[in-house]
């Protein structure tokens, strides 16, 4: 179960003068959880929206399954099964969490273009956004529209609408953000607990949660690749430290300042 | 049936009041017969305007060319009258089929930009279309139109009467068939996807919308029902004229659905109503200035809400900070 | 030292609805507050009332003195409030230098000190607000409040989305500031240990109240008191 | 007591036709303040209806009229299109339809029951491609509004001047939607032909007339020439000086030198705040007389096709000189004046020189 | 040829003063004002009636209606349009269509719907001839005029903070106040100059474009034109489109006199298709 599912070469993004992925080459394997570390604005978002098709490369060349999408719309990279979430929650604000789910899941099952049947037509359709809601905590807003929900729960939603079209790959884009502390362990374990051939690319600053769920990790230092490892390693690389990490004593040093200075 | 699914079903059922509204619709040309042409009217812009309200309030794409449309619908039904024959259902049909052509071809102009180029370029197209009616009169008589078209009777059976009884009943009956196509549509996954375009293009993108065809597949359709809504024009009428693509046309029903609402069908049809009944009153109380009226009620419908309208005491109670 | 913010009895909310009651504490100048509280418990709605973006329905707020709650909102920066939103609300169309020119008062704080402080910015002065990433945007909305120069820095959840570097860095440049410049600052945060660390007071808020009280110290040394509080430990 | 006797008045009353409406809707008030509300012992009653310039609202409101008010005659209509798309209900419902402005030649075709009491825009254009080559013009470009009444307006005057021996090197046509004439004028200075020939809509008469001077045009030794919408006396006084000395052929001046006419535009200017009447007005007001005499001839009976007997070949005198229905055509015969523009009294007019008598109109092929 | 091309600059020149007011009223404070035209009829009408009624000499009823413009502007924005900022596009476009309709029966009904006619002083209606060239004096005035504003107008946005706290206030007025932006009052004085450009624009254009009450509904169209080809986040623009316009208009329709009407329309569509955002985005492209 090692072969490669999303791979890209030589990737490279240019906005007018900045370079803001400069020839990042990354493989994914099938089943991977793998995260995506790095300080801001070192490319991470724009990593993702270069894979997804929602930014044009300006070089490079991104395959999936084997399959050159380089040049392909977002939408059928979706179709190929690799689906995302956004670091800024992407929603339907008209809709209610039922009919967003419903909505991706028979989109998802090729309904997209059925005209002629309503959308509850399909009791196989329910069924799974019914289950997604409640997996998700969603299930009592199901039916309030999305602009009206809480922060957390348009969270939680735009995480499901990702997992409601079963992808094989997934890219998460800081998904917990603005989730409640005592929720974000069990959303990851969530996506951790996908079936084990699903491939995972996540992106998040909390180093508790990222380590506690990567196998593999990936550090993106100004558009570049700086290292790639087992947590472990990266953990003990002394330039992740330097640029990203820190040594972990600077809340000490803070604290001891704050202390001397108030007495 | 799990509730889940009873719950996304409910939307798409037929309230009890909406037959009583086709009930009313459909029994005002005997009830009034002396308004049966005001009837027609409305249907005709009501099926224009339902037609805007898809592309408009479900897809939230702005079209100020509609008109384009109506007029190509119009245009060709007077053609095929004149030189093909004058049977008003095969007229029909071919307006509805030049105007989908037509609409297709537009549709490739929409896909980009910002709801002001949008705007302009619909517009653009509708006025262009105004330009070559006007030019081209060896086959569309310039400025004066296609003039006294004599169309065959209905179903072979009902004659258009002077007082517009058949064009009333002939135009309704095209609305309402129209009406509960569009009603499926919208209702479908397939509206679905239209609302979830509408609402975040980027999202809609990311699960795996093509939102391209979608806009392309809404924006044809929705050509086609103005077509049609221009060749009833053109039967109930006996002419085509050339402010057919004029802009108020676009811009009347484009208030209209702004009115009634947008994003809910019979939005449409509730602002052709409102507007044409209203139009008709203030314009036979005073003749010269009824477009202020006409004005100050769009002003104050807008200050205070449709929801209020109806409630003027509500109307100087401070909104919320 | 002298009181700089004084709050009694606030009771605030967004239109009809009531979401803080009866909300009393003073802040002297030079000190920082560590405002917590469970989700959706009024933390945010605390602080914006104190910029003046909700409806105030009762109580006083004076800064050194004068009374805010008179004010209109943009009359408190000129008063001295500097505020971090919890959603950053970069202004979206304007450059990043823009951004920090556009709300600048006179002081120590200047755009250079602010690129001085995040150098990452002064790599980005010409982006527009909606051509940074989330961390960048989240250092804007810091130096932007900074530049408005102000004595009581609002600062709602400004670590969310940084890179732990910053997330050190930009706390020692708080407990810096506070101490060097004599400013004062509330913060929101949701991992408290981090936040407590730098603070002189705390407050935990629970359904809009004040349900606890206390030095940030010694609130820190009791994880039960914050398990019972907060519903975490970390 | 007999139902009154009902003229549906269809005009427009709002937007850029407007003052058309306003002119013919006062004239008509005019010859019923002069003449009494009661012909033959019928009550005469007057329904105005803005139509909006647009065709299909024409015809609904005319349909209404007939169907609900049940009126005897139809009249009114600014515009050619509006005058089209009622014509085949006229015949349908036997309703004599009186056009007080529209000027396309072929309306009157339209059907059996249209009479005409406005004019031709081909009379007036014919009557000056006649004058023009006896007055040392020889070349001239015309200019007109992309539309019905202006291609009427070419055509006839560029062939009949054209058959008199002159000569027309370019016929420019300006969008209806035009804000600016700099290039069209630009290209007829450059043409430098003896006269430009103009025919647009009232209302940019004005402008044609002002960038006419502002570019020297005059100067350079070209005339003004046109039909007598470009010097509409409504608005020739606020015209100022560059209309001075443009002669234009029409049908009606206000300054027509006779006593109908001085009394009409006395009264006229009376009850509507000093507006002087144009040709617009004269219409209505002809129109109005056309259907009282017809209604009298018919002993106040009424009846479509009754009236439309008595409406035919009506010859009396009108403001603008006499006026002849002429009964086989149902169109106006009249005298076409050629006028200069000038200053009598402190105010612009259209000072009438020179006349041709009892024009048919010159678009009636058959 | 060269007379042909200032012709051009006069009309491009003159559509840029009457549209520069909506660049800045829907551009900057993203309000679409389709009542644009109502303040450029304001604003012809004062100065008519002014020059005919009380003999007030053109130049001085130029600032005149530039003030009177800026009045009602200021006026109505207190009273209807500060409710409507945050309000959803389509209600704008309802509200503003509404005040459009009352200005045109409102005109109409208090001065009557005939052209008004101007009567310019001597020596604006003068020409020169130099070569080939020939100006107009109107129209060199009008030149004249408009590059000045431009200029003035460039200074305000780029060189003061005005700018960037209008697009602020725009962008988030929450926030803007919040950072010590005095909305109402940037809100107020940009629109009251917004109406007052419109109301100059109107002064101006009243000689070229003709009067009427039917006016902002004519020429509705040539403004949005000019605002959705010079794209909304600039002066430039904005100018740079309308002379675009003007000048392949003018010189369209000498030389291809038949294709008259199509070249502006045919011109606006090719380049929002080839540049949806307008010609002029602000730098940063794809937003
Ligand atoms: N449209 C754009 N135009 C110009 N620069 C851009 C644009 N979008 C992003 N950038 C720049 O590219 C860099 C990479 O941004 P990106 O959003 O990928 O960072 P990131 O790694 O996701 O950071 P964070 O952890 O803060 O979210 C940033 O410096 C940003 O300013
Ligand atoms: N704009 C609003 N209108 C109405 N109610 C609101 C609004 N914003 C917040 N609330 C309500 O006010 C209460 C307090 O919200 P607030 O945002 O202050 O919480 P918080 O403590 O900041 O939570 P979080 O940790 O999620 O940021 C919540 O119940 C919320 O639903
Ligand atoms: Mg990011
Ligand atoms: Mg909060």
């Amino acid at each position: 179960m090692s072969e490669v599912v999303l791979s890209c070469q030589g990737l490279v993004k240019r906005f007018g003068g900045i370079t803001a992925t400069n020839n990042v080459t990354l493989d994914l394997k099938r089943g991977a959880r793998h995260a995506l570390i790095g300080p801001n604005g070192a490319g991470k978002t724009t990593l993702i929206n270069l894979l997804t098709g929602v930014l044009d490369a300006t070089e490079g060349r991104i395959t999936l399954e084997g399959q050159d999408i380089t040049g392909l719309a977002p939408h059928q990279r979706v179709r190929r099964g690799m689906v995302r979430t956004f670091q800024i929650n992407q929603l339907f604000a008209s809709m209610t969490p039922l009919e967003t789910l419903a909505l991706v899941v028979s989109q998802h099952r090729g309904h997209g273009a059925r005209w002629w049947s309503p959308l509850g037509k399909d009791a196989g359709v329910a069924e799974r956004a019914q289950q997604l809601l409640e997996q998700f905590h969603l299930a009592e807003v199901a039916n309030q529209r999305t602009e009206h929900l809480a922060y957390g729960k348009r969270r939680l939603l735009e995480i499901a609408i990702a997992l409601a079209s079963d992808p094989r790959v997934l890219l998460l884009d800081e998904p917990v953000a603005g989730v409640p502390a005592g929720e974000r362990e069990e959303l990851l374990q969530t996506v951790a607990a996908l079936p084990a051939d699903v491939s995972v690319l996540l992106i998040e600053h909390d180093m508790d949660l990222v380590f506690s769920f990567a196998k593999r990790m990936t550090v993106l230092v100004n558009g570049t690749v700086l290292t790639e490892g087992t947590p472990e390693e990266i953990a003990a690389n002394p330039e992740v430290k330097a640029v990203y990490l820190g040594h972990g004593d600077e809340i000490n040093e803070a604290v001891q300042a704050g202390e001397r200075a108030h007495g | 049936m799990i509730p889940a699914q009873t719950n996304l079903l409910r939307n798409a059922r037929m309230k009890p009041w909406e037959p009583v509204v086709w009930l009313l619709l459909f029994a005002a040309p005997t009830l009034f017969p002396s308004h049966a042409a005001i009837v027609n009217e409305v249907a005709i812009v009501g099926l224009f305007a339902v037609s805007l309200d898809l592309v408009l309030g479900y897809t939230g794409i702005v079209s100020l060319g509609h008109a384009a449309f109506f007029g190509m619908g119009a245009y060709t039904a007077a053609l095929f009258c004149k030189h093909v024959m004058p049977d008003p259902h095969l007229g029909l049909l071919a307006g509805i089929a030049t105007a989908t052509v037509l609409g297709f071809l537009a549709s490739f102009t929409i896909l980009r930009g910002t709801d002001l180029t949008r705007l302009m370029v619909t517009l653009g197209i509708a006025l262009i279309l105004f330009e070559l009616a006007n030019k081209l009169d060896w086959l569309t008589g310039g400025m004066d139109g296609i003039q006294g078209l004599m169309f065959s009777p209905v179903l072979g059976k009902f004659e258009f009467d002077l007082a517009g009884r058949t064009a009333a009943y002939y135009s309704l009956t095209v609305l309402l068939l129209v009406f509960l196509l569009a009603r499926r549509i919208v209702h479908s996954p397939f509206g679905a996807t239209l609302k979830a375009i509408r609402d975040n293009r980027l999202r809609a993108m990311a699960i795996g919308i093509p939102v391209h065809s979608r806009l392309v597949a809404v924006y044809t359709v929705a050509a086609a029902m103005a077509g049609a809504a221009g060749a009833l024009f053109t039967q109930t009428s006996g002419f085509a004229s050339i402010d057919v693509f004029e802009f108020h046309r676009s811009a009347d029903v484009m208030l209209m659905v702004v009115i009634g609402g947008v994003g809910w069908l019979y939005g449409g049809v509730l602002g052709a109503v409102v507007f044409k009944l209203m139009q008709d009153f203030l314009s036979q109380i005073t003749p010269q200035y009824w477009t202020f009226w006409l004005g100050l009620f769009l002003v104050v419908l807008v200050l205070v809400g449709r929801d209020r309208l109806l409630k003027p005491w509500t109307w100087f109670r401070r909104g919320q900070a | 030292m002298a009181e700089l913010l004084k709050v009694e009895k606030l009771s605030a909310g967004y239109g009809e609805a009531v979401v803080l009651h009866d909300i009393s504490f003073a802040l002297p100048e030079g000190q920082t507050l560590a405002l917590l509280g469970r989700n959706g418990t009024g933390k945010t709605t605390l602080i914006n009332t104190l910029a003046g973006a909700t409806r105030q329905h009762g109580g006083t707020i004076s800064l050194a003195g004068a009374a805010l709650h008179k004010l209109a909102s943009h009359q408190r920066a000129a008063a001295g409030i500097g505020w971090v939103p919890q959603e950053r609300n970069i202004f979206k169309s304007l450059t990043v230098h823009e951004n920090l020119t556009a709300v600048q008062r006179a002081g120590r704080w200047t755009p250079e000190r602010v690129y001085e402080m995040f150098p990452r910015l002064a790599e980005r002065k010409g982006n527009l607000g909606t051509q940074l990433s989330g961390g960048e945007q989240q250092m804007l909305a810091m130096g932007r409040a900074l530049v408005v120069n102000p004595r009581l820095l609002l600062l709602d959840e400004p670590l969310e989305g940084l890179a732990p570097i910053i997330v050190s860095e930009l706390l020692k440049a708080i407990s810096r500031i506070t101490r060097e410049e004599g400013l004062s600052a509330i913060i929101v945060e949701q991992h408290p240990q981090a936040i407590l660390a730098i603070s002189d007071q705390a407050i935990v808020l629970d359904h809009g109240t004040i349900v606890h009280a206390d030095s940030a110290a010694t609130l820190r040394r009791s994880p039960e008191l914050l398990d019972r509080l907060l519903g975490v430990a970390r | 007591q007999s139902a009154p006797f009902k003229i549906g008045l269809i005009l427009p009353m709002t937007g850029q036709q407007a003052t058309t409406g306003r002119q013919i809707e006062a004239a008509a008030r005019l010859w019923i303040a002069q003449n009494g509300d009661t012909v033959a012992g019928r009550k005469v009653q007057l329904i105005v209806k803005d139509d909006t310039s647009v065709p299909d609202v024409t015809r609904r409101v005319a349909q209404e009229l007939i169907v609900n008010e049940k009126v005897d005659v139809l009249a009114g209509f600014g515009i050619t299109p509006s005058a089209l798309a009622v014509a085949p209900m006229a015949t349908q419902s036997k309703t004599p339809l009186v056009v007080m402005a529209a000027a396309t030649s072929s309306i009157t075709e339209a059907s059996p029951y249209v009479v005409r009491t406005s004019f031709t825009l081909p009379q007036a254009a014919v009557a000056m491609a006649d004058w023009a080559p006896k007055n040392g013009i020889k070349t001239v470009v015309t200019l007109v509004t992309d539309y019905g009444p202006g291609l009427d307006a070419e055509k006839f005057f560029k062939s009949r001047f054209e058959f008199n021996g002159g000569k027309v090197p370019e016929t420019l046509r300006v969008p209806l939607r035009n804000p600016d004439f700099a290039p069209f004028l630009q290209k007829v200075r450059d043409i430098k032909p003896d006269a430009l020939f103009v025919f647009v809509p009232s209302g940019a008469g004005a402008a044609v007339m002002k960038q006419f001077g502002e570019r020297g045009m005059d100067k350079a030794g070209i005339k003004l020439i046109g039909t007598g919408d470009v010097t509409d006396d409504d608005q020739l006084n606020d015209m100022g000086d560059v209309a001075l000395g443009v002669v234009t052929s029409h049908h009606y001046s206000a300054y027509h030198p006779s006593p109908a006419n001085k009394k009409f535009v006395a009264e006229f200017q009376k009850a509507n705040k000093g507006l002087r009447p144009n040709f617009m007005a004269v219409g209505g007001y002809d129109g109005m007389r056309v259907i009282y005499e017809a209604l009298k001839k018919t002993g106040g009976k009424g009846g479509g096709d009754a009236l439309l007997a008595g409406m035919k070949g009506q010859i009396f005198e009108s403001p603008r000189g006499p006026v002849f229905i002429d009964a086989q055509t149902r169109d106006v015969v009249h005298n076409i004046y050629l006028r200069k523009v000038e200053k009598k009294d402190g105010q612009l007019h259209n000072v009438e020189f020179d006349v041709l008598k009892d024009v048919k109109d010159p678009g009636k092929t058959k | 040829m060269l007379t042909i091309l200032f012709d051009g600059i006069a009309y491009g020149m003159l559509l840029f003063v009457l549209a520069v007011g909506l660049a800045v009223t829907m551009g900057l404070m993203n309000f679409i004002n389709l009542a644009h035209g109502a303040f450029a009829m304001a604003g012809g009408y004062i100065t008519v009636l002014l020059m005919q009624r009380l003999d007030v000499p053109f130049l001085l009823s130029l600032p005149a209606a530039f003030i009177g413009a800026a009045l009602l502007g200021a006026v109505l924005e207190r009273t209807l349009y500060r409710p409507l900022y945050r309000r959803a596009h389509l209600d704008q476009v309802l509200f503003s269509i509404g005040l459009v309709f009352m200005s045109v029966s409102a005109v109409d009904y208090y001065v009557g719907s005939t052209q008004q006619i101007m009567q310019l002083p001597q020596w604006l209606k003068g020409r020169t001839e130099i070569g080939s060239l020939g100006m107009g004096h109107y129209r060199l005035f009008i030149i004249a005029v408009c590059a000045a504003l431009t200029l003035g107008l460039q200074y305000i946005l780029a060189k003061t903070r005005f700018g960037s706290r209008l697009r602020a206030s725009v962008d988030d007025q929450r926030v803007a106040a919040g950072m010590g932006i005095n909305v109402n009052v940037v809100f107020l004085s940009t629109f009251a100059f917004g109406s007052g450009l419109a109301g100059l624009g109107g002064a101006l254009g009243a000689e070229v474009l003709g009067l009427d009450p039917s006016f902002p509904l004519k020429f509705m169209i040539y403004f949005l034109i000019v605002v959705a080809v010079g794209g909304t986040s600039s002066i430039t623009g904005p100018l740079l489109a309308a002379l675009l316009l003007g000048i392949a208009d003018v010189a369209g329709k000498y030389y291809i006199p038949q294709m008259g009407a199509f070249i502006v329309y045919a011109l606006m569509i090719v380049i929002l298709l080839w540049k949806p955002h307008g010609l002029f985005v602000r730098q940063g492209g794809k937003a």
